[in-house]
Order: structure tokens, then C-alpha cells, then sequence
């Protein structure tokens, strides 16, 4: 009885929520939607802030809310960063932080105050008296602290990094998926960066009007061409690697993965090692005959598996490498036309950029 | 004639001093989870219970503390209470002059606490709760912190109230010196019997006095505003 | 609890017009009985009447009438009988105009705009004040221009600030060292008004109280009856 | 023994209604100003200003109505004042009354409103500015709205403690009736004169009306938490 | 005496702001920089807001604060989008979309409501009496039609899209740049996200510290590849160009610009009509010799006119075609080097895909 099962209705005048959902007990779900979707409603009824009548919350088998038993939030494992910080007004930096930290006992504390405050920046601001003068990335910044230093069971995140720029993202980010690496805390994250998503979910849910239009793990959800991800911008494929070969020089790195070999800036990992990349469908383009004297270093020779219209002028195609889900491309439909692809025909995939997230 | 400043006038002061601050205190002590419940319930409750706190205002002082005597009289219900209880009637007794008060007082310490109360957003209190900690703790170290500058209002208006109150407390007290005279009381007496000059004096007193502590209360705790 | 015989203690709720008298006769009788001491309470005299029925500590009680303690005797808080101490006189008293020629048919000069006067509902100075006006036949000529004091305190007080120009007092007070410098009186004719009788009672709680009666006792006395003359009371010659 | 719904009972019902809303109407009037100006002013006076505001409670009401009599008395400054405007003495007239009841009630108005005041975030009266809302505009559009709270405080308690004074508007009034004589004194009357009945019935009166005009308050105008 | 010029000093502990910028009147400049470098600082600054001793700040000839005058905030002319959106919450959504229109004249209403309400999607919510139960990105739309809606003549906007996701974005934008068009309101537009700011902005200013790194228009910005944004994810070339042939069967359209000529999903504009659009450098592969059945339908005739190490494994390319700057390029050191590319030579610039952006 792993995992978390949530089935929650909950109606406001003109939106309603109904979801039945169940999400692995390890790992970060993001939930992606459209403002106004209900993520964060559906976030607060997880937490314990809105009070669904008949909804149901277990969490590893443990129930949090079912018929009349409600676990209040504050008796509720988990940490929750607001869509818009709040840190609490009256306290010092060092107080916001410390705050849910020294409410917990000793033994549960596996986040250490000094650990998030390296990882997260904070050292600048931790003295700082009157958090009303932060700017809006440092406040965020301490919400997040301040959430992980209660070593949740569960992670509740609300868009904790759009006020953040890319620097600071880039961050933050290894930090979170350490987190979940490393403390094993099950992570729900509301995003509207398919990046972020792609670079931290393992699974997917994806909310549209207070329903669930598809759940399910990062790399089929994303590779599907019939979801509204697939017009995404961002939309690409994500796929689990091993480290096969170090280029010191180059300071690149060869993965191996089902779909054939990939060389990517150089992860410092052992050879063998798992790691997870994605690759965005818009870098992926396609020729008829092998590319010569290119700078694109990663070509595939691939079937094409789906071909689906994007776009007016653009289509996407799902390419298969020794019969499995390898790459996700989108292409003008002239090219498609020009070069004459159709399903089933074996082409060469020429991969511009790999990004390896994890 | 009676100087204020003599031993009699000193234990007045005193007298004053501790009923004020007993009174407030448990003013605090009592207003807080009334006004609390006040600021936060949605129960239909709220409206008749918020009223009835705030009744005693409308009384003239003299008049509650008529029927304050007569409640807690040896044939009053509240005096068959405290008798059967073995602490005899209450009516010129400090105790007494302390439940008249605080009585007396209570919607002065409400109303501003319910109004900081209300002020405290939702949203604070609900991270509160995410970090694990309980209404209880919430309340002390979140609502609590943010309320203070309805804090202190309450204490100063129910602090002050007291200290300047003296129809109910004459009522009640019986303006027993060294027992339940209070300085509003003597300066009362002073008036009604022309003593001027003794008048003048202790009022100013109370004054200055006043003066200071509430010049020390606002600039020591200075209630900043809301970003 | 009961005053103890040596440096035993009482409490004389009194009403406020004997304020001066009272405070000269209490001085004498402690310089007599240095080891005890007598405590003075001045104030309205139906409010002692409602605290001594819930059981205020007073020993003695001075009322500015008689029929309050005629009451508490007959509810069975008094342990004496209700003895007549004084009997009061009103006058007008102004610092404004030369009161010691005035009568109460003047009261009806538009000079004079205001006339202060005890609550004639329950004070009894007020009540005897209203009597003499209304037996003068000054009435209706001076009813609007009268205020009201809570007590005969307050009266003086409407004229001693200047908001009134007359005011209809006790002798004692305009007798009294504050109020004599500052303005004469008219005595009012006693055949006016009802006497003033103001009558005193031990209460329960001093019952057998040897200090309460040796108060008593002190008071009847010569030294006190010249005190009480002195601020205008009239003494009554004999227990009713 | 006067009914308390006798004509006379009538006018003073209405006199007193009538005072309280009127002093109620002048202490919001000048109470806000005051409380804004506390509540955001950064200046040195701000300490001083405050304490001086919050005075008036800590005198017995008799007394502060002795010193109001004289010094609005023909002799005092303020009289010295209003006879030279040719009003005349304010003492024992209506607008005496009102003056001393605003003068002894403003740190109940005061205080409560400050509190909401300083309530109100900075950001939206920043936003209101960018809207081109003038300091003024801001005051009425958002600061008002958003201190609703402090205001309804503020009535209540000025409202009620206007009612239920009766110190010093007795010194002030000097009891007359139809002019000066307001319920508060009329039932301190009748307990005074014995007449308990009248006195009881009265009270009720009272007491149930001030219910359900705070039970109205508080219903119809449910003062919404901050979200 | 047109433009904005702004002199600011403001210390807080361990924070200063020195700027000395002049902005042009008109188009949208784009205020960069990481969290804490001082950008909210700078437009509360600009806003009158924030009172810095000393301060300067005229606004096309205009003086709004310079010595000891300063005008108050509501009297300057300028709408400001909070990074945090703001509503006021005693107010009906209705009320606060017309709070500032209401203040001023009728003869200045040069946005009408319904405009508003249409193209940012308010319908649903105009009528909602309670602005605190609405999602963060509903709130931000409110305050941005709020702050339109009067009609400003300076717009100031703190990353007002941080909240919204990519669709709902995507349909702002437009409107943004319609806005900018039409009623030539000059923007100052914080952003983290490089990709809003190329499409929008046509000035650059990058802030660090509380100090300007630089300033300049977007163009020349955007491809230096000394600046710190040659290092984002999403750097990249942004280029003018007309449109000069339009395919309807494959919904192409073709553009011709100093660089030569693109084919970009179909824009419906007339032949010779300018556009924007921006190329990312990773979109950009070399090839030495020309690409044969390749889906990247564009291909240009470069010059390398610059290379420069972006990190361990990358280099970013200057590439001119016709003596001209035409494009960024972001490759492998391995490529390079394999390719043997060096300053002068001439190659194949490859454009996997173009981002039209106005
Ligand atoms: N108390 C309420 N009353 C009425 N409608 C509400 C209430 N609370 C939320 N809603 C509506 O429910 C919908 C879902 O809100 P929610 O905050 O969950 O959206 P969201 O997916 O988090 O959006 P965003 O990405 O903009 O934050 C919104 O349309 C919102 O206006
Ligand atoms: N009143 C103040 N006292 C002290 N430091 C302040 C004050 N106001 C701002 N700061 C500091 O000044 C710096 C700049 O703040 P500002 O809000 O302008 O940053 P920003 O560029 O908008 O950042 P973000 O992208 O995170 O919103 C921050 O480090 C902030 O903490
Ligand atoms: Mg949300
Ligand atoms: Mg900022």
C-alpha cells in the first residue's frame, strides 16, 4: 500500500475539482496545467487546507483524510511552498527558517540548517532582520528552506521557482533532485516550465479545468503526441541513460541507452551510472542521408514510428531505435513532404542538444 | 485633610497600581480567547456573543456596579456561589473590586484584539500549520506576534479604564481605605469635598504618570506597519 | 470580624454635608483614644444604604436623612436604634453676588441664570430645596433655570465654578472654611421645608463594639455638639 | 416614580440617542485623522501626540468633568473663548455635553482605528499611488475600506461609552431634563432614589437595545478575515 | 529631449543601487538580472516609490524628480505591475480592473475595458466578487489590465508573467507587443526569461549588483558574447527581417534579412512587411560542407567572424553573412575542432528553427 492515492471533489461557483488520482510513493510528480486548472486547490486539499467533504488522502498507506477522519495539516508530514511566499513577517530570516525545523524532533531532522543554507544562497540573508525587504527571489528562496528544513514526508511545491531567474534555477534544481535522491521525500511540483518538469518529474499529471487529462510516468506522458504537451514548445523526449565513455579533453561524456549512444557535456559520474536526459523534439532534426561535416556530434539512425500534425505548419514524429521509443522531432511539414517521410521509414536523427537532467 | 503623598495616600497609589494591573492581566487572560474565537469562528454564535461583550459598555458604571453588588451580595446568585464555595461574599473585597472590573472592562480588551485578529491573514496562519505547528502554537507564535499592536491597545485602554473607573469600584469597593480605596476614588472624594489643591495634585500625578508610561509603551514598542 | 477592645478600629460611613464637622470631631476623639482608630467615609447617603444591606464593613452610619436608616433598622441591620444627630439647614450661598441679602424671591432675576441645586429626587437637600421654592411660590419661575447635582457636592460646584450664579446648599457647607471665604449666605426660613432630620445607626457587624460606642457617645458630647453647632447644625435635645 | 416611556422617558431617550450619534459622527471625524496620522506618521511627535490622545482614560470621568466645568465655566479659557464668540458658556447646554463626551471618549475611537490603520499593508496604498490615486484618494478608496474593522470598533465602543458615561455628563449637564438628562443619569437617578423598579426597567431597555443594534452590526456587516 | 534618462543612488546595508541609464522613449526595454541585483529597486526608483536623495529622472523632457522636487507617485503617468500581483481585496474584480481608469480623464482612456477584458481572458472572472480566492495566474491578468487600463504613458512591469503558464503567456505576449505597437507606451519589463525578452524587448539593460553591466539595444546585447547572457540557455541572435515570399500549402512564409533568408512558420503579413525574429545559438549547427536531405530547411552561407569558450565543453560563433552579424552559434569545443573551425573560414550555419517574435 505504497504511494499516495487522492480522490478529492471539491466545487467552487463555476469551477469544480474531481480528481481520482494515484502517484508513486517515490519520486516528483509535477502538475502541470493551465492557470486556473486547480493544481493549487488540489494542492491544498492534499495538505490539509481545504477541507474536501468525502475526499480521501493516504499517503504509504498511512490515511490522512477518509469519510469524517481528517488528519489536520499541522499533524501532516509535509512541507508546502506557497505560489507566493510568505514568510512570516515578524521573524528574522534565521527565525522563518528555524521555524517549522525546531518543530520537529531531533531524530526526524535529516535537513540541516546549514546544508540549505549553502545550497539555496542563503548565507547573505540569513541575518537579515525584516524579511518585508527581501527581493522576490530571495523570499522564495527562504520559503523553500524553510519548507525543507521539516524533512517533509511529502513535498508540496507551488511553482517554487518562477520567481527565480535562470541562474539561481539552475541552482536550486540539483538541489531538489538531490533532495529526492538522497532523502527519498515524494515531491509533488507544480510547474509551467515543461523544462523543469522534464528536468525533475518522474511522473507527470496533468490537470485541465479540475480534471486529470493524463497521469502516468515522465517518459510516456511526454513522448505522447495526443497530449496537450506535445504542442508545448518544450516538448521532447526524456530518456534514462548510462554513462559509457569520459572524453576528458572535451570535457564530454558518451551515454548508452536503448535508442543508441548520445555524447553530452561531461557528467561526473562513474562509468555505468544511471543519469536522465531530455531531449527537446525542436533539436531534433532529420535527414534521408548520413550528415557529413557537421557540428551536430549525436546522429541516430532511426525509424520513423508516428507522425502527427503540431501545428499548422509543423509535425511531430516519434522516432523508434532498435524498436523502442528513442526520440521525439518536429519538423515543417515541406521537410516532411521533401525528404518524403512516412511511418516506417528508417532515417538519420541529428541531435543538436541533449540536456541531461539527472 | 488627607495630603496624597502621605502613607494613607501611598497604599491609594498602590492599591491603584495592583488593582490595574491584576485587572489587566486578567483581562488579557480572558479577552484573548474570546476575541480569538470572535476574530476566526464562522459559527452563527459570533454575532450574540460578540454583543453581549460588549454590553456592559452601555451601562452607566454606577448602575452595573448596583446590580455587580447586588449579584455578588449574600442573597445574590453570585454571592450563593462564592459562599457555598467557602470564600464568603465578594462586595468590599479586593477580589470583589477585581471581578467588577474586569466585568466593567472586558469589551474594551476585546474589541481591539478581535480587530487584530481579524488582521492576521489566513495565509500566515496556514503556513503555520504546514510547518507543523498546531492551532495552538500557531496562535502564540504566529497570531500572537502579528496582534501586538491590538495588544497594546487592549492593555493600555483596559489598564487605563481601570485606573480611571471609580462608579463601579465605588459601588463594589465601598471606598474602604487601604482595601478597595483607589486613587480615582480619593481624587472623587477630594472633589466632592473641596479639596482642590489635593485634587489638583493627585490628578496631575496620575497624569504625569500616565503620561509617561504610555510615552515609554509607544516609543519602546514601536508597532510597525504592515509592508 | 469585630474591632478589638484595645487598638480596636471602626469605619463611619458618612453622609457627605458632615464631611467638615465630622473630620474635626473624629481628630479629637482619636487625640483621646490614641490606641485606636476611627475611619471616616464620606459619600451619598442611599449609596451606604445599599452597600450595608449587601454587607459593606461600616460600624457606624451617618445618613443625611432619616428615613434611610429607619429602613435598615426596621430590615434588622442596625444593633441601635436610629437616633437623630443633627437636623440641617439649607441656604442660598453665591460667590457672585451678595448672598447674605438675598431671598428667594430674588431667585426670579434674569441676572440670575442658572440655580444649583441637590437632585431633589434623591438627595434630601435637593428634596428640601425644591420644598422651600415651592412653598415660596417660586417655582415655576425658577424651574428652568435650575441644574441638578448628584449630590449637594456637586451643587456647590456648579456655583463655585461660576457656571451658576446661586445655588440652594447645606449650612454646613457654607459654613465650612473653603466655601466661607468665598461667598455669603442667606439662610432659608426653616418653616419652608420639612426638617432635615439626619439620624445615625450602629450597623450589625459592630453590635457590642465597646469602640462604636464610645464613638457614640463622644458624639453626644459637649465637645462635639459645639463642633456640630459650629458648621450649623441644629442638635436635637433629646433620643427620639 | 417616572416611567421610563413616560414623555419625559421619551425625550430623554431621545436626547440621549441623539448625543451619542452626534458625538459618535465628531469623534470618527476627528479620530481619523489623528489615528491615520499615528499610524503612519515616522515623526518624533508621534510618542507624545499618542500618550496626550490616550490621556483621558485614566481620570475618573467626575473628575474630568469637574475640571471641563471649569475650564468651560465663565472663568476658564474655553468659556473666556466662547463668550468672546458670543456663544456663552458651554456648561448645562447640549453642545457642552457633546464637546466633553468627544473630549473623554477620543482615545476609544482613536486607538482602535490607529490599530487598523496600521493594519493596512504599505503595498496597496504603493499600488493605489501607481493608479494615480492621490494620498487623500488612497485614504477613502482603500485605507478606509480595509480599516473597516477599526471603524466599526471605533462606533461601537465611542457609541456605547457616550451612552453609558454619565460622569461627566452629569458635572457638564447638570441634569436637565429634556436638555441635558440622558438615560444614564436618569437610571443612576432612579437607583439612586430607590426606585428599582424604574431603574430595572430601564436598564433592560437599554440593554436589549444596545443588543440588537450590536447584534445588527455585527451580522450585516461580518468584518471579513484578511486572506 | 525624448527618452527616459534615470540617475538613481540607494544604499541599504549590503545592498547599493548606482545607475546612471538612459532608455529610449519608445519600444520595451528589458531589464535582466539575477534575483537581488536590484531591478525591483530600480523601477520602485523610477515609480517614486522609493525616494533616493539626489535622484534624477526624466521622462521625454519631462522632470519627475531631479533635486529637491520629486513628483509623487500618482502624479506620474506610469502603470506598475507588482512582482507579487496586488489586488485590492476589498474590491469586485470589476472594481479593481477600473480603480485606476476611473482616476483618469475621459480624453486620456486611450484602453477601453472590454479590450482588456478580451485579450487577457477576463470574462470568467470580471464579475468575482473576491479577489483573494482567485489562482496566482488570474490575480497577475487583473493587475496587468488594471495597470493598462490607465493608460499610461511609462509602463512598469515586474516580471508580471512569472506566474502565468506557457498558453496563457503565449496569448499575453501578443498583446504586450500590440500594446507597444499601437499606443507606443514606452515598457520597462523585468523578466528572468530570456526568451520574453527577446521576443519583447527592443532595448537590453543588465543589471548586476546593483550596477549596470549593460545597456544597449537588443540586437547588439543579446549577440555579444562577452556579456553574461552569451552564457544562458537561451542565447541567441535576434534579427530584423521582411517578409518576402509566403508558401499557404505548407503555411511557410520566407524572410529575407542582411543574413540572407529564412523560412518560418506562416506569418500573415504583406510581402515586405518587417518582423522580429529570434535564433537561439544551440538552434544553430555548422556544417563544412553543404547538408544534403536534411529536414533543416535553412541553411546559410556564414563567416565565422568570432568564437569564444562559453563553458568547459561549449563555444559560442559570430557568424556574418554578406560582412554582416547573421547569427549566434553555440557548438562543442570537440566539434570545433574536429570540424577544424577557426575565425575567417567560411561554413553551412544550419537553423534547426526560428522564433518569430513580432
Ligand atoms: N474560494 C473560491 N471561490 C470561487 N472560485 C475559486 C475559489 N478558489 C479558487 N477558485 C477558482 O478555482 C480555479 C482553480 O484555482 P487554482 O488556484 O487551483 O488554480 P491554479 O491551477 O493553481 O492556477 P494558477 O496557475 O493560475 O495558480 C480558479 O479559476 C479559481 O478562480
Ligand atoms: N529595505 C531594504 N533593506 C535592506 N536591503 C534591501 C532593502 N530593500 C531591498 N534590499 C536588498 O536589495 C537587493 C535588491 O533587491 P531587489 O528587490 O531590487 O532585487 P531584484 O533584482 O528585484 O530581485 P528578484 O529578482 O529576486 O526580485 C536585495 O538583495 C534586497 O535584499
Ligand atoms: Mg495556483
Ligand atoms: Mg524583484
Amino acid at each position: 500500500m505504497t504511494g499516495i492515492h487522492a480522490r478529492f471533489d471539491l466545487g467552487y461557483p463555476g469551477f469544480d475539482l474531481h480528481v481520482d488520482l494515484r502517484l508513486p510513493a517515490r519520486g516528483i510528480t509535477a502538475l502541470f496545467g493551465p492557470s486556473g486548472s486547480g493544481k493549487t486547490t488540489l494542492l491544498r486539499c492534499i495538505a490539509g487546507l481545504e477541507q474536501a467533504p468525502d475526499g480521501m488522502l493516504r499517503v504509504d498507506g498511512v490515511t490522512w483524510q477518509e469519510g469524517s477522519s481528517f488528519l489536520p495539516a499541522y499533524r501532516r508530514s509535509l512541507g508546502y511552498v506557497f505560489q507566493e511566499a510568505s514568510l512570516f513577517p515578524h521573524l528574522s530570516v534565521r527565525h522563518n527558517l528555524e521555524y517549522g525545523l525546531k518543530r520537529i524532533r531531533a531524530s526526524e531532522r535529516k535537513v540541516r540548517l546549514d546544508q540549505v543554507v549553502a545550497l539555496l544562497g542563503l548565507g547573505r540573508l540569513i541575518d537579515r532582520q525584516d524579511p518585508s525587504s527581501l527581493s522576490g527571489g530571495e523570499r522564495q528562496r527562504i520559503a523553500i528552506g524553510r519548507a525543507l528544513l521539516t524533512s517533509p514526508r511529502l513535498l508540496l511545491m507551488d511553482e517554487p521557482l518562477s520567481a527565480l531567474d535562470a541562474a539561481s534555477k539552475q541552482e536550486i534544481l540539483p538541489y531538489l533532485e538531490a533532495l529526492h535522491g538522497e532523502l527519498d521525500i515524494p515531491v509533488i511540483y507544480v510547474s509551467h516550465s515543461l523544462g523543469e518538469v522534464a528536468r525533475l518529474a518522474d511522473h507527470v499529471v496533468l490537470l485541465e479545468q479540475g480534471r486529470v487529462v493524463a497521469s502516468g510516468a515522465l517518459y510516456e506522458t511526454l513522448s505522447r503526441l495526443d497530449l496537450p504537451t506535445a504542442h508545448l514548445d518544450d516538448a521532447g523526449a526524456v530518456i534514462e541513460a548510462a554513462v559509457a565513455a569520459q572524453d576528458d579533453a572535451y570535457h564530454l561524456t558518451r551515454l548508452d541507452y536503448s535508442g543508441g549512444s548520445l555524447w553530452v557535456s561531461k557528467v561526473e559520474r562513474a562509468i555505468g551510472q544511471r543519469v536522465r536526459a531530455r531531449i527537446l523534439a525542436r533539436d531534433v532534426s532529420i535527414a534521408t542521408v548520413p550528415p557529413q561535416g557537421s557540428s551536430i556530434a549525436n546522429i541516430l539512425a532511426a525509424r520513423i514510428a508516428e507522425i502527427r500534425d503540431e501545428s499548422p505548419d509543423r509535425v511531430n514524429l516519434r522516432l523508434h531505435v532498435g524498436g523502442e521509443f528513442a526520440l521525439m522531432s518536429r519538423i515543417t511539414r515541406r521537410s516532411r513532404d521533401q525528404l518524403g517521410l512516412v511511418v516506417g521509414m528508417e532515417v538519420f536523427a541529428q541531435v543538436k542538444s541533449v540536456a541531461l537532467i539527472a | 485633610m488627607e495630603s496624597a503623598f502621605s502613607s494613607a495616600g501611598l497604599s491609594t497609589i498602590w492599591l491603584t497600581f495592583k488593582l490595574a494591573a491584576v485587572v489587566t492581566l486578567i483581562l488579557l487572560l480572558v479577552g484573548t480567547p474570546i476575541a480569538w474565537w470572535l476574530a476566526r469562528s464562522r459559527s452563527w454564535w459570533k454575532g450574540p456573543v460578540g454583543a453581549v461583550v460588549a454590553l456592559p459598555i452601555v451601562l452607566p458604571p454606577t448602575v452595573i456596579g448596583f446590580y455587580l453588588l447586588v449579584a455578588m451580595g449574600p442573597d445574590g446568585p453570585l454571592g450563593h456561589f462564592t459562599q457555598s464555595l467557602g470564600i464568603g461574599p465578594l462586595p468590599f473585597t479586593f477580589a470583589g473590586l477585581v471581578i467588577a472590573s474586569v466585568f466593567y472592562s472586558l469589551p474594551f480588551v476585546v474589541q481591539p484584539l478581535q480587530n487584530a485578529f481579524e488582521m492576521v491573514p489566513d495565509r500566515v496562519l496556514e503556513t503555520a500549520a504546514t510547518l507543523r505547528a498546531s492551532a495552538l502554537d500557531t496562535f502564540f507564535s504566529v497570531a500572537l506576534p502579528l496582534a501586538k499592536p491590538g495588544f497594546l491597545t487592549a492593555s493600555v485602554l483596559g489598564f487605563a479604564h481601570t485606573v480611571g473607573e471609580f462608579g463601579v469600584v465605588l459601588m463594589i469597593g465601598g471606598n474602604i481605605p487601604g482595601e478597595t480605596r483607589v486613587v480615582s476614588v480619593q481624587i472623587y472624594d477630594h472633589v466632592e469635598a473641596m479639596e482642590y489643591a489635593a485634587a489638583h495634585w493627585l490628578s496631575a500625578g496620575m497624569v504625569v504618570f500616565a503620561f509617561v508610561v504610555l510615552l515609554a509603551l509607544y516609543t519602546l514598542n514601536p508597532t510597525g506597519r504592515r509592508k | 470580624g469585630q474591632a478589638a477592645h484595645a487598638g480596636g478600629k471602626i469605619s463611619i460611613a458618612a453622609a457627605a454635608d458632615l464631611k467638615f464637622a465630622l473630620d474635626e470631631i473624629v481628630a479629637l476623639f482619636n487625640k483621646a483614644h490614641p490606641a485606636d482608630r476611627v475611619e471616616t467615609i464620606y459619600g451619598s447617603s442611599g449609596k451606604f444604604q445599599t452597600q450595608i444591606r449587601q454587607g459593606a464593613p461600616f460600624d457606624l452610619y451617618f445618613s443625611a436623612d432619616i428615613a434611610y436608616p429607619r429602613t435598615l433598622r426596621a430590615e434588622g441591620f442596625a444593633a441601635s436604634e436610629v437616633q437623630p444627630y443633627a437636623v440641617g439647614r439649607i441656604v442660598l450661598w453665591s460667590p457672585s453676588r451678595d448672598a447674605t441679602r438675598m431671598a428667594l424671591a430674588d431667585l426670579a432675576d434674569p441676572a440670575i441664570r442658572r440655580i444649583a441645586i441637590a437632585n431633589p429626587k434623591h438627595a434630601p437637600y435637593g428634596k428640601r430645596a425644591e420644598e422651600a421654592l415651592k412653598a415660596a411660590g417660586m417655582w415655576e419661575k425658577v424651574e428652568a433655570k435650575l441644574i441638578y447635582g448628584e449630590n449637594i457636592a456637586q451643587a456647590v460646584q456648579f456655583v463655585q465654578t461660576g457656571n451658576a450664579q446661586v445655588g440652594i446648599v447645606a449650612l454646613s457647607l457654607a459654613l465650612s472654611p473653603e466655601l466661607a471665604k468665598e461667598g455669603g449666605y442667606a439662610l432659608i426660613p426653616g418653616e419652608l421645608h420639612q426638617p432635615l432630620q439626619q439620624g445615625f445607626i450602629i450597623t450589625r457587624r459592630a453590635a457590642g463594639n465597646p469602640l462604636a460606642q464610645a464613638f457614640v457617645k463622644f458624639m453626644s458630647g459637649n465637645e462635639a455638639r459645639e463642633i456640630m453647632n459650629r458648621y450649623g447644625f441644629v442638635l436635637p435635645g433629646k433620643v427620639e
